[in-house]
């Protein structure tokens, strides 16, 4: 069993209006040290696969055609082993 | 630090050709200008010169549209075209396409063409009041068709809803054809009182031109084809061809220009939206409208990111910003309203009398060419149509065998595109503003007229299917449609604004249906007493050289005098007669 | 009123009071301090500050919520619709929160309610009748802990419930007031549900019932 | 300068929508290995602060307040201190 970490984002030349909207909710509540914020999502998942390799392989088709858009996010992951129990 | 070609390195390396300029039409360039563009130049060019902007395909074809009566108060050309309808109040309207950027990333392509849309109707001093649509995708039993009505759906209603403007109707089709074709178009309508129609307009040596709302970012330049071989060095290879829509902005934006609009109808000149070619379209076409000259210091526009280039602030197709021509020493006052609502205001140049586009960036000239070259000098193509083989040789006429009526009949109710589209509609807030009187799932969406006894009636409809088997007599049935629509809403039709979807038109077969379907829109369009007031056109909407049906989208809109009037197509009552009248 | 940038179903409500109920209501922006003095606060629907992160989270920042907190603490009657709702719970006025609809989609439609309980803002309906009335919300699914649930109940602050539960929320809780019974939230929206001519008017009660309460004459 | 990394989900008792839908993406997309799969949302912020505990205080505060409702939200952070340049 393999778990994967998948975090998603806008790329950098994409006006992200969440990111803008906090910060300004911050400045409102008078937190006026946060300097940059970025805001993106986040993805756990559990699969089963033969190898690291097939699991990495696998999430990264799994990100590219579902979990992000490639025309304006971008994204990364880490796969791990772990026990079957655990999951 | 990125570094430009230089003129004499464009012309050898050819760069443009990937921009979608042809080697005539630089030539072309470089006689008008008796000297060789620069790097900044021949950017402005390739946005302006292309279909978009200069309509170089298709101005042929808009020229036979019938586009003034009595009632039209101003036509094509501006924002969007206007239409008294009495006690002293004017509606405003028109439509546009993101085909495109939908079929790239549905829910944002949607959600910016709801914005692009909004904006048209608000920098005309109109304040918006219903959004209609027009969608047609592939067949539904494909999961790729799915995900694209699915975020097509959610992105019109995204952008709609949050900003406040009730999505009163709209149509939907589904064919193999638009497979990788997806057509989505949007339609807004505003009211406003005649008074305060405004224009883009930038006139008077002196005035102010103003940039305002959302900073300038690298987003949406002409897409990939600008991206890699045009740098010297360090391209960036993550730069997004879409723009992530920004509806608190807009909504921002639109009160903000409104509130200009009526309190401060003196000081304000001209007010134009940024669309297609973002900066360098809206800024020069103002100029080019009012016989003036411009000036503009791109230090001062707003910008999101570092290091743009010249072509990249002018060409970026950034989201959610307008200009403003202000007469000189009135600039405070405006610019303390756009401050008032929390955005970005600032004067970013000047109009002059010499009809020049002059552009400074760090201190230096980096484009210096007259108005026109980037206007009314861009090239005009006159294309001769040929009758496709298909039409040429009509196929035998289809006779039906009908054996079980009751089976057929259940067939085609389950048919997508005649099949209920509540799931689509149910997620338009179709009621925001407390005007909607006829909601989506009749003949026409309905509002009225706050102050007035009247109501407005609008429906959108396509027929692409008819096109194809016949491009003339199918464009005059669409706008008979929209007609039949309003009249069985108890509306009198009053004009029409289109979206031309078509495929590339330098084939001499998509040339005939353009110019055949806009002959059999015209003739409709006279019979009817319903010019075309505003629209936009959509080519190239091809995969593998396979071409959409030729599909003319029609958004009409009528006048309804008296409330009591209004018609919906339900059944009120057992008992009651059923009429077939027609032919 | 209050109103928030990006608010935009405040228009609606104060025309549905005063056009149509003939009651005396100002706009009161995002940066008033001071809410005393006014017999309603009406918290209105739409969306607030674009409604980026969850609908209702950015505007409970804005001055104008401490003075709503204040307000609400000394028994001044308070009624959020929609976006409103989403505020009031963001901000605890009200407890639970709401979550995206079950079906990930905005939903606008007339749904049918049935009047669970009687309040200060549903006193001119009798327990148990049907209204319908219209929805327009993407995240109105209501959802709270177990206990809070059971509390809820066992207090009788349900006041509407959907008949036909269109968005998955606990208990077909449409709309519930605080323990003190001063803070109002529904998802439906009885400001467009005043005239005929648009579809209907049973959400004319609630207004009625508010008024009631407060003896209120109509102005103007 | 201090970064902090901030994650924020649903608690386990609430049923979430959007995992359901990405869930039933993948077994129409033939993707049938994958076990389980939780959303969330990502947050980086860069902040200034006298110490590292002023730092977690201060981030806990926003993910109390505004990053999270936790009514039906669990939320966890990372902070470390980084270097000004890298900001
Ligand atoms: N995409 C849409 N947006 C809004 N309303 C729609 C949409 N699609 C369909 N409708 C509503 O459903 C009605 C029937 O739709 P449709 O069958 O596509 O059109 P028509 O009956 O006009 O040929 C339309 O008149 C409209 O009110």
């Amino acid at each position: 069993m393999y778990q994967a970490k998948v975090y998603v984002n806008y790329k950098d030349s994409v006006l992200d209006p969440k990111a803008e909207a906090i910060k300004t909710a911050l400045t409102r509540a008078s937190i006026n040290n946060v300097q940059d914020l970025m805001v993106g999502k986040y993805f756990e998942l559990r699969l089963t696969a033969d190898s690291q390799l097939a699991a990495e392989q696998q999430v990264d088709a799994i990100c590219d055609q579902l979990l992000a858009n490639i025309n304006m996010e971008q994204y990364r992951y880490t796969v791990s082993a772990i026990d079957e129990v655990q999951a | 630090m990125r570094v430009a070609l230089a003129p004499e390195a464009i012309r050898e390396q050819r760069p443009y050709l990937d921009w979608g300029v042809s080697e005539d039409e630089y030539q072309r360039v470089v006689s008008l200008l008796d000297r060789l563009p620069n790097y900044t130049e021949i950017g402005l060019v390739s946005g302006m010169w292309s279909e978009h902007c200069a309509y170089k395909y298709s101005k042929p074809v808009l020229k036979q549209f019938w586009t003034h009566n009595e009632r039209v108060l101003m036509g094509p050309g501006e924002g969007a075209g206007v239409i008294r309808i009495g006690n002293g109040k004017a509606v405003v309207f028109k439509a546009e396409s993101h085909n495109h950027p939908s079929a790239v990333e549905p829910y944002e392509g949607a959600a910016t063409g709801v914005g692009g849309i909004i904006r048209d109707i608000f920098s005309m001093g109109a304040e918006p009041v219903a959004l209609l649509d027009s969608l047609a995708f592939g067949n539904l039993d494909q999961p790729h068709t799915q995900h694209l009505v699915d975020q097509v759906v959610a992105g019109i209603g995204g952008y709609g809803n949050a900003i406040g403007i009730p999505t009163i109707g709209g149509e939907t089709n589904f064919d193999d054809v638009y497979t990788n074709n997806p057509l989505v178009n949007a339609m807004c309508i505003g009211v406003m009182d005649e008074a305060d129609i405004q224009r883009g307009r930038a006139a008077g040596v002196g005035n102010a031109i103003i940039y305002v709302g959302a900073k300038t970012g690298r987003d949406g330049i002409n897409g990939a084809s600008f991206a890699s071989a045009e740098f010297s060095d360090d391209a960036p290879a993550d730069r997004a061809a879409v723009q992530v829509g920004d509806p608190f902005m807009e909504k921002l934006l639109m009160d903000a220009c409104l509130e200009v609009t009526r309190e401060h109808r003196d000081a304000l000149v001209g007010m134009q939206d940024m669309g297609a070619a973002g900066l360098v379209s809206s800024s020069v076409e103002m100029a080019e409208k009012a016989g003036y000259g411009m000036q503009l210091n791109l230090d001062l526009v707003p910008q999101r990111e570092a290091d743009m280039l010249p072509f990249e602030i002018m060409l970026s197709e950034s989201q959610e910003r307008m200009l403003l021509c202000v007469r000189a020493g009135a600039e405070q006052g405006i610019i303390a309203v756009f401050e008032q609502y929390g955005l970005d205001a600032v004067v970013i140049g000047r109009v002059t009398d010499d009809q020049r586009y002059v552009l400074t960036h760090q201190e230096t000239v980096v484009c210096d060419v007259p108005v026109a070259l980037l206007t009314t000098d861009a090239p005009i193509y006159y294309q001769v149509g040929v009758m496709p083989a298909r039409l040429q040789q009509p196929a035998e006429d289809f006779e039906p065998h009908i054996t079980d009526l009751e089976a057929t009949w259940l067939a085609l109710l389950q048919q997508p595109t005649i099949a209920s589209k509540k799931s689509l509609y149910r997620r338009y807030d179709a009621q925001v503003k407390t005007n909607t009187v006829v909601k989506p799932g009749s003949d026409a969406g309905v509002i009225r007229v706050r102050g007035t006894q009247s109501a407005i009636a609008a429906t959108t409809d396509s027929n692409g299917r008819y096109l194809y088997l016949d491009p003339k007599r199918g464009g005059a049935m669409v706008a008979a449609e929209a007609a039949r629509n309003l009249v069985a809403s108890g509306a009198v039709p009053l004009g029409i604004t289109d979206c031309l979807n078509y495929g590339d038109p330098t084939k001499p077969e998509v040339f005939y249906e353009l110019e055949q379907s806009a002959q059999g829109i015209t003739e409709a369009c006279r019979a009817l007493n319903t010019p075309v007031i505003s629209g936009n056109v959509s080519l190239y909407n091809e995969t593998n050289g396979q071409a959409i049906y030729p599909t003319p989208m029609l958004g009409m809109v009528g006048l309804i005098e008296r409330l009591e009037d209004i018609t919906t197509n339900h059944l009120k009552q057992a008992g009651d007669v059923i009429v077939l009248v027609g032919a | 009123m209050l109103s928030f940038p990006g608010s935009n179903c405040d228009q609606d409500l104060l025309y549905a009071l005063r056009e149509i109920r003939h009651q005396d209501a100002t706009l009161v922006p995002a940066s008033a301090t001071d809410l005393s003095g006014y017999d309603l606060v009406c918290v209105p629907g739409g969306f607030s500050y674009g409604d980026y992160l969850r609908s209702g989270a950015l505007a409970r920042f804005s001055p104008v919520m401490t003075a709503l907190k204040d307000y609400a603490a000394a028994g001044g009657l308070v009624i959020g619709i929609c976006n409103g709702f989403q505020i009031l719970c963001e901000a605890g006025l009200l407890p639970g929160a709401l979550q995206w609809n079950r079906d990930l989609a905005f939903i606008c439609d007339d749904t049918p309610l049935e009047v669970a309980n009687i309040s200060a803002f549903s006193g001119a309906y009798t327990i148990g009748e049907r209204l319908s009335l219209p929805i327009a919300h993407g995240e109105g699914n209501y959802y709270a802990s177990p206990e809070e649930l059971a509390a809820i109940e066992a207090h009788q602050q349900v006041i509407f419930r959907y008949v036909d539960n269109p968005n998955g929320s606990m208990n077909d809780i449409a709309g519930l007031t605080n323990r003190a019974g001063n803070v109002l939230g529904m998802m439906p929206h009885p400001e467009r549900a005043v005239e005929a001519l648009l579809g209907g008017t049973d959400g004319l009660g609630i207004f009625a019932s508010i008024e009631q309460v407060k003896g209120a004459t109509t102005c103007g």
